[in-house]
């Protein structure tokens, strides 16, 4: 049964309020596409888990998100995700910054299907400052309250191992998660190329998956090798063909980053009023997507396309001068 | 061999503190890191070339034994999958950590304290509504509680050197107990590890045995321990530092035309 | 640097009374050559953690295995294990049954370096009878007792999600894992084909890793596509290539299963003379595993080469008539 | 489509067991199941062919949406490989139990209680010393406590259905709350699901709304209820019982001549 819809079909999908992750991190591999879509049908209140970077960056920018719960709030080397750090200095966004092996954890035992899980990842650090604890804040947000949990964590002597004070952490659950990949096929198997950040475990633990891909390929080839398949098709919901997807970023064996399109965002949304005129340069084009592709021109993307067999541009071949 | 040595102005305070890191490293050649993003990676690549080439390269996104050709940009970058041994995600690149398998744990960071705790997460103002809201926890919480050590790198300036960090991201070896929030030793908690040093643009500081509180270890030539101790925020023990090894030619030269031609890294 | 040694050599790091773990399960891509030289170097008092099917068993019948915690106990269609089944019933084998899901969260959290884990899985069952927990006396065996948790589980109420009654499960850790694979670096890189079941976490947590392949390949190789390889490196500590090393079993994309010689180990070793004989025939022989395949005769082995693309011998072509 | 109607002796009792199995897994077309090894693979073939043939079929062993192209004999059967969407292994593949994804899980066993709780750990004798030791869980504790309904099929013999199993393996109707072995409904533990029906080799049993015992739905062709009743270890019900619809002889074509030519489950 094919899962392939339109863009905006998928994203439809998504209902304010929902508790949303994208896939990738950072700059790289993260759903530019599916955020600009949400931010054109004017989606509200949602709740992101995980990270705030780039295309989440994007949603925040465009007035999606009231809540976040994650561990890195970070264009890496482009600086402070701008519209959240503006928002978050003037105390207009909800955040519960979690560990990162804290969310990893989370999200294992999402997909494990149990409900918590115990560690000592955060022991001794704020993270785990109940002046600091935000989560009833971010739940006021939420549609489906019971997607969260009651509490941040729980502390509890190790009886097994003898490790002391651990922290019991609870499971990352989902209503929403988009990914952006290098193929599906149209039944919904993902193959990823690179690292898969938490995409393999976030996808499977939320009631609503979409995949954006470079490629919709056959089912069938990517079934001669399951083994090398990273989400099963049994638990996507949707799935779009996007080439170019998730640029600026890189695609690991499709592009190479735009470094140049990375540093003018971060200049113009340290104001709301410069994102508002980024977006209307860039999200509010006829033709959505498509308009994207052609207004940045195929032969700057060109310059982009990644070289086998490294799956990027090296630089001693100037591809990214 | 005899190495040409580099002349004080021939290179920046940011190279140093790079190259003295490189050097550091050397102390874990055949061993196991997880190295963060930005200056730690491009550290670690000189290591590579001149000091360490046998350090064994997790990253937080999921490679193991990452053998980048060239300069990776970001923490997933395609560059640092391409040869690496093993590609997961960032669950499986940093459960190494929490299985006790890092020797070393190389991060950067906004603001530490006299016991190394650092903070990535914000600075000034509350929580809530910080002066300066930064990049968060990512990987910084991980690699302070779980990596047999620590070593920290960050650009000297006063207000990011202080007496205690705004918010405690990694833990150094004074943190909190909760949940009152007590200052205890580490250990207390059941931490292993802890920072062994934090190499700053200026000198390279230890902590000390009993107390563990830093003190100046090493200045770096043409700084002196005074500017030192004026650029830091907290009273520094400066008494038993002495000057660094100079830097050679060699370590800029890779630095400048092999690893980050481009000034990505903004080190010059 | 290269981790290649000889199938001697690997099994001689092996210590009695260490807690082992083979990989594949029940009677494909088992560590079939390692455990018949486990037999051969008359290793005792093995605590086998996991499964207890075809070479674990063999381990059983040559007396190395004085104590079993595990959740399978069969060699499948070709009936329960017979050597387990002999000695439990005889009640000389000490065994602590656990759920399936039960050791697959063990695993999990083993590789994931935790101490524990919460979850429903065996909640109503047996599998929580204090009257069958055998734990205690399966300390007794292992020679590091602190790799073994100080309590079977532990009942507690879910504080995030109101499941109510859960199980903490502590983490399963290993002295040693040894898995047969189909490709393994000469570094350590390992990539397997079809099921992995618990060889990509079991190998994680194992002080000792021992990786027996059908071929060692180059490293650089398997480096083309690390996202296609299922064991680091980094977690492998010694590296054998053993052609045909999990006879009379599968390995998916090298070869199908061997029926009659899995119906005869079956009907051979209900009784412990039966396995000795059948011992003697297969696993004492000179030049050890080189002579058990010269045993069995180019001409047989080569019936049972896999089929591409199916990676097994598909029936209606003959071959396992 | 009229179909011929097989006679009473041109099968075996075993050859019905499936085929009825077959024809319950009617109720999954486009569901999700977790299917044991072994006669639970062969009649989901056999459903997949004329019943249900858009049932999703997950196996312990990490295969999701498998579609095997012949007959597997081995759980993590090469067969099971090629063709399925996603291969991973036996934590991943039983994780969409826990998760609640799965609508029906199909087992066989070797005891079975009145309640449904199916044992396939030992029988007779005391747990350290059995009569006769069996496999164990191997998924047959999970599918028991998360699949939201189980099929439990097993040749239909008086010491295998009995008042109460030797060892709870599978979780039926009353189930043992811990730490001190009440019976109590599945329900009080917060477990969801529970068995929908029995299959054995001489009929179809359900289980009472109101006191989840056990009785007989259906007694094959050729065999009477009284001796159903006489073949079982308890006082089973068996008033309410109709005779099945008689089998076609196409799907005894199909088991003997597609599914299992070579007769590896000794149906026949």
């Amino acid at each position: 049964m094919s899962k392939v819809v339109s863009l905006e079909e998928a994203i439809r999908a998504i209902k304010d309020g929902d508790i949303i992750l994208t896939g990738g991190i950072v700059e790289d591999r993260r759903p530019v596409a599916a955020a600009m879509e949400i931010v054109r049908q004017q989606k509200r209140n949602l709740v992101l888990i995980g990270t705030c970077s780039l295309c989440d960056d994007i949603m925040v920018g465009g007035g999606c998100v009231e809540a976040y719960r994650g561990t890195y709030t970070s264009n890496g080397a482009f600086g402070i995700s701008p519209n959240f750090k503006r928002r978050a200095e003037e105390g207009t966004i909800i955040f519960d910054d979690i560990g990162h092996i804290d969310y990893s954890l989370g999200v294992m035992a999402g997909q494990a299907g149990i409900p918590f899980i115990a560690s000592k990842t955060c022991i001794g650090t704020d993270v785990l400052n109940p002046a600091y604890d935000n989560l009833a804040q971010v739940r006021e947000v939420a549609r489906n309250k019971d997607v969260l949990p009651n509490k941040k964590y729980v502390l509890m002597e190790d009886p097994f191992f003898g490790m002391g004070t651990v922290q019991l952490i609870p499971a990352i659950k989902l209503d929403v998660c988009i990914c952006h990949v290098q193929m599906v096929g149209e039944e919904g198997t993902v193959r990823i190329d690179g690292s898969l950040t938490f995409d393999h475990m976030a996808a499977l633990s939320a009631r609503t998956v979409i995949i954006t891909a470079e490629r919709v390929v056959p089912e069938s080839y990517l079934r001669q090798d399951p083994n090398r398949n990273c989400i099963p098709c049994t638990s996507v919901d949707m799935v779009v063909e996007v080439p170019w997807g998730a640029h600026p970023g890189q695609v690991y064996n499709c592009y190479d980053m735009d470094i140049p399109f990375l540093q003018e965002y971060s200049l113009s949304c340290t104001t709301q009023e410069g994102f508002d005129q980024w977006a209307a340069a860039w999200i509010f084009l006829e033709n959505g997507h498509d308009g994207y592709l052609d207004k940045l021109g195929a032969s700057r993307l060109e310059k982009l396309r990644a070289v086998p067999p490294y799956g990027y541009v090296p630089r001693n071949k100037g591809g990214l001068k | 061999m005899t190495r040409e040595i580099a002349k004080i102005g021939e290179y920046t305070p940011i190279e140093a503190m790079v190259v003295y890191s490189a050097r550091f490293l050397a102390n874990f050649d055949g061993k196991k890191g997880l190295i963060g993003t930005g200056l730690p990676l491009v550290a670690s690549q000189l290591a590579k070339m001149m000091y360490s080439p046998n350090m064994i390269i997790f990253l937080e996104t999921g490679q193991a034994d990452a053998n980048p050709q060239e300069l990776p940009i970001s923490i997933m970058d395609s560059r640092l999958t391409y040869g690496s041994s093993w590609q997961m995600g960032d669950p499986e690149g940093l459960f190494p950590l929490s299985r006790n398998e890092i020797d070393f744990g190389f991060i950067g960071g906004a603001q530490i304290d006299k016991y190394g705790n650092v903070n990535s997460t914000f600075i000034g103002g509350d929580y809530n509504k910080p002066v300066k809201r930064l990049a968060g926890t990512a990987g910084a919480v991980d690699i302070g509680v779980f990596a047999k050590t620590t070593i920290i790198l960050m650009a000297h300036q006063k207000r990011r050197i202080c007496e205690f960090v705004d918010y405690l991201t990694t833990p150094g070896w004074m943190v909190k107990k909760w949940p009152e929030g007590t200052l205890v030793r580490r250990e207390e908690l059941g931490l292993q590890g802890g920072p062994s040093c934090f190499i700053s643009s200026m000198g390279i500081h230890k902590f000390n045995d009993d107390d563990k509180i830093m003190y100046l270890d090493k200045y770096f030539p043409g700084v002196t321990p005074e500017e030192i101790k004026a650029n830091t925020g907290f009273d520094l023990d400066v008494s038993r530092a002495a000057e660094a090894d100079p830097i050679y030619t060699e370590e800029i030269r890779l630095l400048r035309e092999e690893i980050d031609p481009m000034n990505i890294y903004k080190m010059r």
